[in-house]
């Protein structure tokens, strides 16, 4: 072993500054063990070292770099050898800051995936690598006592959201969340979340269908419109609420809105509308009377009002 | 305890009805997975093995209209629940394509019977000893387990429909 | 145990009769000892059952299907209880044939992948689930020696190719390799090839490029067009020839042929064409003097000739 560099940690705070020490061993063959050692930050020359030799006969070097300012810096112990500058020892010094608080948990029950989905903000990049876990644990009345056993879920690589799945959840029942994040600067915990799964459930839109007239259904009087729709088929089982809402496909008029509706009509006849004109119309459910989360807005339905 | 013409918390009986039409939604897979995949789709052709499997039925005495009584109603569906917990658990091995739709109901029933005894204790009407599953049929061959997969959903239906009707009526009036 | 049907096989050759027993139990509770057993194939009731008392008591019914038509069928035994038919076990039976023997087996060098990827044809569907596996082991000389053991390349389900990885391949070594098809009625083996990967090298297309005129380059001649073109990068190391095509962009004309050109050139002259008229022009590589595939042709360059 010729050289050898110690730190006393290979992450620091971005702009503190580093010391590190170089030992070159007399036995390293070919090499003048008087050597003068000399530094290298990335490519640089450093000034500023204090060598000394040791009792038992090696040189040791010291340097102090006052302020690193990249994220990553190479720090090399090298010594003259005839003409050319050689590299003893090298080393990786990483400089960042620990992790910011996770904010803006949020989580939505996913009956498509039937997965827990929850996403929050990471914070400010750290210039480290970071790794954030989505705990959680089930808990009666309001979270304040833990059930059973805290539950990791680790997102893939550079995601800020990540699923329970069904079979660690209970749907019906208090659950505790939050986001660990984690460096080698230290450890970051997001605001608790207490929910019920179910009660952040996130319906898929409904089906809008114009309704054709036909023996059974009259026409639609001038300036109305026949429709009718369909919860989506997974949340048949929730009772819901929706709510309609209806522009005229020409022209700047915002979004006029019905509801709350019944989440199933056979049949449903929407007046006041200015006769023959094309109308842009959208629906969204949402769990109630439960909570819930309402669904996107559904795929745009374009009907055209009857004549005068 | 509960009289017997209590009502239910509002909240608790919206999230009951809710979680039944759940599980009978998700029975409701596993018999069309079974119908479309062994032609097992008639429950009747099965009676008789069912008999000899001793595949058991809750009862659910107290939920009747005519004999309507909040707690022995409430106890008797979660010891049904309970119940069908281990029926649906002595069923694993049913072949891979029903699987989905067993755990899924695996699931459901055991979060309903949970929610059900939480809220029993919160009334004040769960019984001092939680009810155990009792011994479960022994279904020894693959048809045994797709038939009493058959047995066991269309029996979980009707005792569910029975307990929808029952917990309706005692919603506030 | 109420009833049990018993197959001599679950799988048997479509067309071919199967004969399967049914016995019931005395000690089914419900059912009366003497009940007559019925058969049904899918939802049919089936005659020409034989039914017989064992030694001890049990009743046993055998049935003879003829002819098995439809490759999956199921034979239910069955009872009459009171008026309605009650099933007491069901057998599925599985009809098809034994696998063909594999063929058309070819092998492609992937630079890209860095794998071997061979392909093969499965032959007519044996209406049974039928695994392919690809075997190879390496050689000396012309694969009559095994030299290590054999490998298992499994395809994904419903595949017919196989992508051998680099770390399984010596690239300028003999290799054997057939493919094997396997399922409840027998097996089959592909004939066996004996290649050396690097010799089925497939490259990727090179580069083609017009030389926009400069100072260096004079202007083309009419009825001519400037050229360069680089080879596929990661193949620079292999020494190839290449070809080029050109058609006019208008009209019924065939490609023309022009090689075998160097794989590298900076500037080429073509010449020989229609002044002032759109042509298309292709190119392609293949290893070259060393064994090698013809790469596919090139994305399609446009150039006008000059006029005259």
């Amino acid at each position: 072993e010729c050289g050898r560099i110690s730190l006393p940690t290979p992450t620091v705070h971005l702009g503190d500054p580093i010391t590190a020490s170089c030992v070159i061993s007399p036995n390293c063959s070919h090499l003048d063990p008087e050597s003068q050692i000399l530094w290298k930050l990335g490519t640089e020359l450093q000034p500023g070292k204090r060598q000394r030799r040791l009792a038992d006969g090696r040189q040791e070097s010291t340097i102090t770099v006052p302020r690193l300012s990249s994220p990553r810096v190479l720090l090399s112990c090298c010594v003259r050898w005839g003409t050319s500058l050689q590299i003893l020892d090298q080393a990786e010094v990483q400089a960042g800051y620990p992790p910011a608080t996770p904010h803006d948990l949020s989580c939505l029950m996913n009956l498509t995936t039937n997965s827990l989905i929850c996403q929050w903000e990471p914070g400010p990049d750290t210039h480290l690598s970071t790794h954030f876990t989505l705990k959680s644990f089930k808990s009666r009345g309001n979270c304040q006592t833990q059930e059973d056993s805290i539950l990791n879920c680790l997102p893939n690589d550079g995601q800020n959201h990540c699923s329970i799945p069904r079979r660690d959840l209970l749907l019906y029942q208090n659950m505790s969340i939050w986001v660990e994040a984690k460096n080698a600067l230290g450890t970051s915990k997001s605001p608790q979340l207490c929910l019920v799964p179910m009660d952040v459930v996130k319906l898929e839109p409904p089906t809008l269908w114009a309704l054709a007239p036909s023996p059974e259904v009259a026409p639609p009087q001038p300036g109305c419109l026949l429709l009718r729709w369909e919860p989506w088929k997974p949340s048949l089982y929730i009772e819901q609420k929706c709510e309609l809402r209806h522009q005229p496909q020409l022209g700047e008029d915002s979004w006029v809105l019905v509801g709350p509706l019944l989440s199933q009509t056979l049949q449903y006849e929407l007046c006041g509308l200015l006769p023959s004109t094309a109308y842009v119309l959208q629906m969204r459910c949402t769990r109630w009377p439960l909570p819930g989360q309402w669904s996107d807005w559904s795929p745009s339905l374009t009907l055209t009002t009857a004549q005068r | 305890p509960l009289g017997p013409t209590s009502s239910l918390p509002q909240s608790f009986l919206l999230k009951c009805l809710e979680q039944m039409r759940k599980v009978q939604a998700d029975s409701t897979v596993l018999q069309e997975r079974l119908c479309a995949t062994h032609k097992l789709c008639h429950p009747e052709e099965l009676v008789l093995l069912g008999h000899a499997l001793g595949i058991p039925q809750p009862s659910l005495s107290g939920c009747s209209s005519h004999a309507l009584q909040l707690t022995g109603c409430l106890r008797q569906l979660h010891n049904g629940l309970v119940l069908y917990q281990g029926l649906l658990q002595a069923l694993t091995g049913l072949p891979p394509e029903l699987t989905p739709a067993l755990e899924t109901l695996q699931l459901d029933i055991g979060d309903f019977a949970i929610n059900l005894w939480r809220e029993m204790e919160e009334l004040g009407v769960a019984p001092a000893v939680p009810p155990t599953q009792g011994a479960m049929p022994a279904f020894t061959s693959a048809f045994q387990r797709r038939a009493g997969g058959v047995l066991v959903a269309s029996n979980l239906q009707s005792f569910l429909e029975l307990a929808y009707r029952a917990l309706r009526s005692f919603a506030k009036p």
